[in-house]
């Protein structure tokens, strides 16, 4: 009977414990974001939509359509179709073709990329109607000049040189030898979801031919970036001023690099 | 914080459907021909109730999602409405236009039957409970039972029969086996509850709501959570009565102290047994084995949906706020204040602002406010709703009985256990002066 | 709450097993020479050994020329020998020993190698259909609850005695090993390769409807979408 | 019929129920057939392979440079585990040395997914015992933390893709061993809190307390591993006695208790072995050395040298071992994983006889079965 009437105090009590421990959550910060509004802060790496990058000095496109990431892709979801040019016998990029609908975002073809042309980028808002929609040519896969010069530095990637031309095998282990490299200790503070949306909205159709226009009569990175701020569309604006800080120290950053 | 605000706003609507609202009517209309008023004055409380009952259930459904976010580190809901308010109305109006299905081989009449039966009885067995939550307003006095609790409790009794309904007609093996653990949950868990409450009934000596929330008045001494009027005597004491007052209550010395511990202590007992039994009555965690949700896949209305469920869902929350409201009148004296006045009254500026709200615009020129049933409408619903908030912090906390040890735990714990209260109690309340 | 017993015990082997790790056939040589005297008893095991080794000997050329293969028979090996079961072993290709049974000892052999009080292999992995390029291979894994201990045991089937439209079939051991009942399962789903008298033989991870054993090299699939265009993309 | 109505006694008629494969309770799609009589169960048919993704097929239909990125798949709430497996088999077909530094990290991230793997089970199972409001979201609250440190490793939070053969995918940077510190340093604390709620509860008690006791015979039979058997009092834990990677270095017990262990035996194990994996990950974070992190060159057309191998890990689910033969080629010519859940769960219609309803949850969930394992 007194065991009976301990045990059931002794469970009472536990339970008051219990309760306690919830209530005291009253005085804690919530956890959650409410994400459309503010955007998740994501790791450099992370692994999301697929891109093509353009040799943020010189604008000229990375992709040597040596065709490993399409080997390589576990989904056969990138299709690469290029061609022989006559004058000067190199392979030469017509389409690029990724299926995100059935991507399953490895990160594979970025490990294996010899000229770091397609990588992850931080963005992970593709939602669309249709199937079709989800299948990105290479105009839509194609990052603009700032853009991929915003990639280069937040993945501490070693800057192209002005002619990558060297799809050598060699240099296919050069890609996660690059990535794994102790980076410098450059602590990257942007916000990349809240950048990398409005990119995706922004018309990335005209984004390699005026990035080319601009960079010949510029050829720095930092002054472009305020130029093009004003031409591009509303969203872009915003997302401007955010990507100014790291492209602002990037060119401090990478000369001791290079 | 938020809680407060919603808090308040709560108590004001309760307070504007549930009393300003009728008797804003019945005045509106008082001037015509005294039969049509007559007939006003016994519908108004019916639609006070009607009127009243989904928004409050609204209510209380919003703010149990608030606090569980609250206790779960979470944002609660924040999109729909002024920082998410109205979410819980927009899942009503979304429940209400949703297709009514009826499963293939379910029995239609029965199927559709059952969440009517289910809600039915918490309607019109939250009636005679209006007249003792407002202090006896004029307006509810009509509806006062000279059995007031018994009338309630022979309502509550009513949904088992509609959950078995619902478990049987909707032909579907997991509703089946929650149908019939409700029906057995619940009988067996009506015995602790009726023992308990028999208990306070007898304390008190009648079985009039209204007369038992007055008993209590003045003071948390007074109420039936401590000692159902065993601590009258100290309590009159406090108030200035001094040794004489002690003498005349406890007049057999030192036995009637030991008898008056005795029931202070029974009677926290049979409180926290009415507070179990209701948590079974109305199917809430830990008790909740009829809808167990890993278990059974919803139990009873697993196949439910749109307005069907919308009235399931509808009436366990209004069986929330009744079972509340119950304990509030039955245990914690109703709309009294728990500060005893003479030490109110004593504390600077209280009384002038209740002379403030008396001379205000709102009772004085249009009586909507009269200051007693207001004060006790405010008290009543503080009571509940915090009673309510820790139904929710127990949701929040503790897991599910197995339904063989809920069974054992019924019969073999609660009960002997309330008849231990209720004999003592017997045999104690010879010995003081209490209520009744 | 945590006993420090086990722990303890362990401390040793810990330092043998972690000794042995880098090269590879030296734990067994060790358990080989500890397992010597036992068999030394008797002499008529002194030829048997040889043969074996000899009968092994051409193999890992063919099969991977970088392991040591010890001279010594193996423990288990010399171990069911003793018991009249005849075993083949191997040429390991890691530091485990592996040994070759015919399907009709296979029972009567892990019975043994369980209950045994010395050699206690009574934890069985898995069962691994293999579809080698001439046989196919039912594969036990065996290790121990109580010692380091662990062994590989392969019952080769030819491809050619099996009769045409029929399966491989191999003596389940489903029934005093509960352990095996679903590995044999899933083998026959997925390997075709009928264990007899297994006491509830059905597919497990396909429909009850599927034709075909996928893991089978000569399984056709509906559709390659490794070879040609994925059918599930939209280009 | 005729002969029901000839019994004199109340004959009761046995209700077979499906439960799942769409069920609340039956994480992901197991399909258990049910026979109960009353509330009381009969019988049990676990009925697999809705999930089944041929996984073995498609290792042996790519490259192993691909097939690293889909192992992770096979356990997603362990990924580390997987391909650790996989990586381990590899190396000791191909005898890739592995650099320390890159085996401390190994060692780091998986127990870190233990760690991850445990409070999931841990949420999962109160709302498996109907605790469905409250508590379950305190140890997602941790684990999303330690997912955001994923993240910044292997570049997503579950299918990480970050143990490769012969080496580790990335090194981390400094602040992210800061970030590990900070979170090993608060995390007792919450193991605490969980500890308070859950752990003496009565409610929690009655459920758990003697039931779903899983005898060592029983255990042993069904070739039961990891903290289940664990808790029946076998001490048996890859790390300790079959030391692999650099295991031996770390000072750590085997977690085990006396008596058969019944459903909270295995909670408590399962709480313990966070503790220790805390213990584990500050030792491994002080002896980490500097290096290579990568011993074998990744390239998408890697090959292993011809032979099998089986290497196995201690998954928290219990021993996940691959079993592995290599043709020499690109791709492998047989890969076969031994998953932990498919074992336990062979072991389920033993302890689930002839108890009633309420407890299948609370067993079932007990065993910590992870459906994609079971049917790959």
């Amino acid at each position: 009977m007194a065991n009976l009437i301990s045990r059931a105090f002794g469970g009472l009590n536990e339970v008051r414990r219990g309760l306690a421990t919830v209530f005291k959550h009253t005085f804690r910060e919530p956890i959650t974001k409410n994400y459309p509004d503010e955007m998740p802060d994501l790791a450099p790496h992370f692994r999301g939509r697929l891109a093509l990058t353009v040799n943020p000095e010189t604008g000229d496109h990375l992709c040597i359509s040596c065709k490993q990431c399409e080997r390589v892709c576990p989904d056969k979801c990138i299709e690469i179709t290029s061609h022989k040019s006559p004058e000067t016998n190199k392979l030469e990029l017509i389409d690029f073709k990724i299926d995100h609908g059935l991507c399953m975002f490895c990160g594979l073809c970025t490990e294996v990329c010899p000229t770091l042309c397609i990588i992850n980028t931080n963005d992970f808002e593709m939602a669309d109607y249709s199937r079709e929609s989800l299948i990105y040519d290479l105009k839509k896969l194609t990052l603009s000049q700032d853009e991929s010069a915003f990639y280069f530095d937040r993945k501490e990637m070693p800057l192209p040189k002005p002619k990558p031309a060297k799809p050598a095998p060699a240099a296919a282990g050069a890609a996660p030898a690059a990535v794994a490299a102790k980076p410098a200790a450059v602590p990257s503070v942007a916000a990349p979801g809240a950048d990398a949306k409005p990119e995706t909205e922004a018309p990335e159709a005209k984004a390699p031919a005026d990035s080319k226009t601009v960079e010949v009569k510029k050829p720095e990175v930092k002054a472009e970036v305020k130029e093009e701020s004003k031409p591009e569309a509303k969203p872009e604006a915003k997302a401007e001023t955010k990507t100014d800080e790291p492209k602002a120290d990037e060119p401090k950053a990478d000369e001791p690099k290079a | 914080m938020w809680l407060a605000g919603i808090f308040t706003i709560v108590w004001m609507v309760c307070w504007a459907l549930g009393i300003a609202l009728p008797m804003l009517l019945t005045q509106q209309l008082g001037d015509k021909a005294a039969l049509t008023n007559e007939i006003l004055r016994a519908a108004t409380p019916v639609i006070a109730i009607l009127v009243f009952i989904p928004i409050n259930a609204m209510f209380m459904v919003l703010i149990e999602r608030r606090a569980l976010a609250l206790w779960t580190v979470r944002k609660g809901p924040n999109r729909v409405g002024p920082d998410g308010n109205f979410q819980t109305a927009a899942d009503a109006v979304k429940l209400l236009l949703k297709e009514d299905i009826t499963p293939t081989g379910a029995d239609a009449v029965m199927h559709t039957f059952a969440p009517i039966l289910f809600f039915a009885p918490s309607v019109f067995g939250a009636v005679p409970l209006l007249a003792a939550v407002t202090n006896n307003h004029p307006l509810f006095r009509v509806l006062n039972l000279p059995t007031g609790i018994f009338f309630v409790l022979a309502a509550g009794a009513l949904p088992v029969v509609a959950l078995v309904m619902a478990g049987w007609a909707s032909n579907n093996k997991y509703s089946l086996v929650g149908g019939l653990r409700s029906a057995a949950q619940a009988i067996s868990y009506e015995i602790p509850l009726v023992l308990s409450l028999i208990t306070v009934c007898l304390m008190a000596g009648t079985l009039d709501l209204v007369k038992i929330t007055e008993q209590q008045a003045g003071g948390i001494l007074n109420w039936n959570l401590l000692g159902g009027g065993a601590l009258t005597g100290l309590n009159n004491a406090l108030a200035g009565g001094g040794a004489k007052a002690l003498a005349t209550s406890y007049f057999m010395g030192p036995i009637s102290y030991v008898c008056a511990g005795l029931l202070v202590i029974s009677l926290i007992i049979s409180f926290w047994l009415y507070l179990t039994g209701a948590c079974a009555e109305i199917n809430r965690i830990p008790f909740d084995l009829p809808e167990a949700e890993s278990e059974l896949v919803s139990g009873y209305n697993t196949e439910y949906s749109g307005m069907k469920f919308a009235i399931f869902f509808l009436a366990e929350f209004t069986n929330l706020f009744i079972v509340s409201s119950i304990t509030t009148v039955m245990f914690l004296g109703g709309g009294d204040n728990p500060i005893p006045p003479y030490i109110l009254n004593n504390i600077p500026g209280i009384p002038q602002m209740v002379a403030a709200i008396r001379d205000s615009y709102f009772c004085s020129t249009l009586h909507i406010i009269n200051p007693e049933t207001f004060f006790a409408t405010l008290w009543v619903i503080a009571k509940v709703y915090g009673l309510v908030i820790f139904a929710v912090l127990i949701r929040g906390t503790l897991p599910r009985f197995r339904i063989d040890q809920l069974m054992a735990f019924g019969w073999k714990r609660l009960i002997p256990l309330s008849l231990i209260v209720f004999i003592i109690v017997v045999f104690a309340r010879e010995f003081v002066i209490c209520h009744g | 709450m945590t006993d420090e017993k086990p722990s303890e015990a362990e401390k040793p082997e810990d330092k043998k097993a972690e000794a042995a790790k880098p090269e590879a056939a030296k734990p067994e040589v060790a358990k080989a020479d500890g397992a010597k005297p036992a068999d030394a008893a008797k002499p008529a095991d002194a030829a048997k050994p040889a043969a074996p080794a000899a009968a092994a000997a051409p193999k890992p050329a063919a099969k991977a020329p970088e392991p040591v293969i010890p001279a010594t028979a193996g423990k288990f090996e010399q171990f069911l020998k003793e018991h009249g079961i005849p075993a083949q072993r191997l040429p390991l290709s890691l530091e485990v020993e592996t040994i070759v049974l015919s399907g009709d000892v296979l029972q009567a052999a892990l019975r043994l190698l369980r209950n045994s009080s010395e050699v206690k292999l009574d934890l069985l992995l898995t069962i691994s259909g293999v579809d080698s390029n001439d046989t196919y291979d039912s594969v036990y894994h065996l290790w121990s609850y109580s010692n380091l201990d662990e062994l590989v045991i392969k019952v080769l089937i030819k491809k050619s005695d099996v009769a045409e439209g029929d399966l491989p079939a191999v003596p389940s051991i489903a029934n005093f090993w509960s352990a095996a009942n679903w590995h044999e399962r899933e083998t026959y789903d997925l390997m075709g390769i009928r264990y007899a008298n297994h006491p509830y033989l059905r597919r497990i991870l396909n429909p009850w409807d599927w034709e075909g054993y996928p893991l089978r090299r000569d399984y056709k699939q509906l559709v390659d979408c490794l070879n040609d265009k994925n059918p599930h993309s939209m280009r | 019929m005729a002969t029901e109505i000839q019994e004199i006694d109340l004959k009761t008629d046995e209700m077979i129920i499906n439960m799942g494969p769409q069920h609340p309770a039956t994480h992901g799609v197991l399909r258990l057939l049910l026979t109960l009589d009353g509330e009381t169960v009969k019988h049990v048919e676990p009925v697999l392979g809705h999930l089944h993704r041929a996984q073995e097929w498609q290792g042996q239909n790519r490259t192993w440079f691909q097939y690293q990125a889909l192992i992770d798949r096979v356990d997603y709430l362990s990924g580390m585990f997987t391909s650790w497996a996989m990586a381990r088999s590899c190396e000791q077909i191909d005898g890739t040395v592995v650099p320390p530094r890159a085996e401390y990290l190994r060692v780091m991230v998986s127990e870190m997914n233990r760690i991850t793997s445990h409070l999931l089970w841990l949420g999962t199972y109160l709302i498996d015992l109907g605790a469905m409001f409250g508590f379950p979201f305190y140890p997602f609250r941790e684990r999303e933390k330690l997912f955001d440190l994923f993240e910044e490793i292997a570049g997503q939070r579950m299918m990480f893709n970050y143990i490769r053969i012969g080496g580790v995918l990335r090194d981390p940077k400094p602040e992210w061993f800061d970030k590990l510190k900070r979170f090993l340093d608060e995390f007792p604390d919450r193991i605490d809190e969980y500890e308070t709620i859950v752990t003496q509860n009565p409610i929690f008690l009655k459920r758990t307390k003697g039931v779903g006791i899983l005898t060592q015979a029983v255990a042993k039979d069904y070739g039961v591993t990891g903290p289940c058997i664990r808790s029946s009092g076998i001490p048996l834990d890859l790390r300790r006695t079959k030391p692999y990677s650099v295991y031996p270095e770390l000072k750590f017990d085997v977690i085990t208790f006396d008596k058969e262990g019944d459903t909270w035996d295995r909670y408590m194990a399962r709480i313990l072995e966070m503790r220790q994996s805390i213990e584990i990950i500050r030792q491994c974070i002080d002896k980490l050395p500097s290096g290579d992190i990568m011993g074998k060159k990744q390239m998408a057309g890697m090959r292993i040298k011809a032979g099998e191998g089986f290497a196995a890990v201690e998954s928290p689910r219990g021993i996940l071992g691959c079993y592995v033969i290599s043709g020499g080629g690109e791709k492998a010519l047989r890969f076969r994983w031994r998953n932990p859940s498919f074992c336990n769960l062979s072991v389920l219609h033993e302890l689930l006889k002839g108890c009633p309803l309420s407890d299948i949850m609370a067993i079932f969930g007990s065993i910590d079965v992870i459906l994609p394992d079971v049917d790959r």
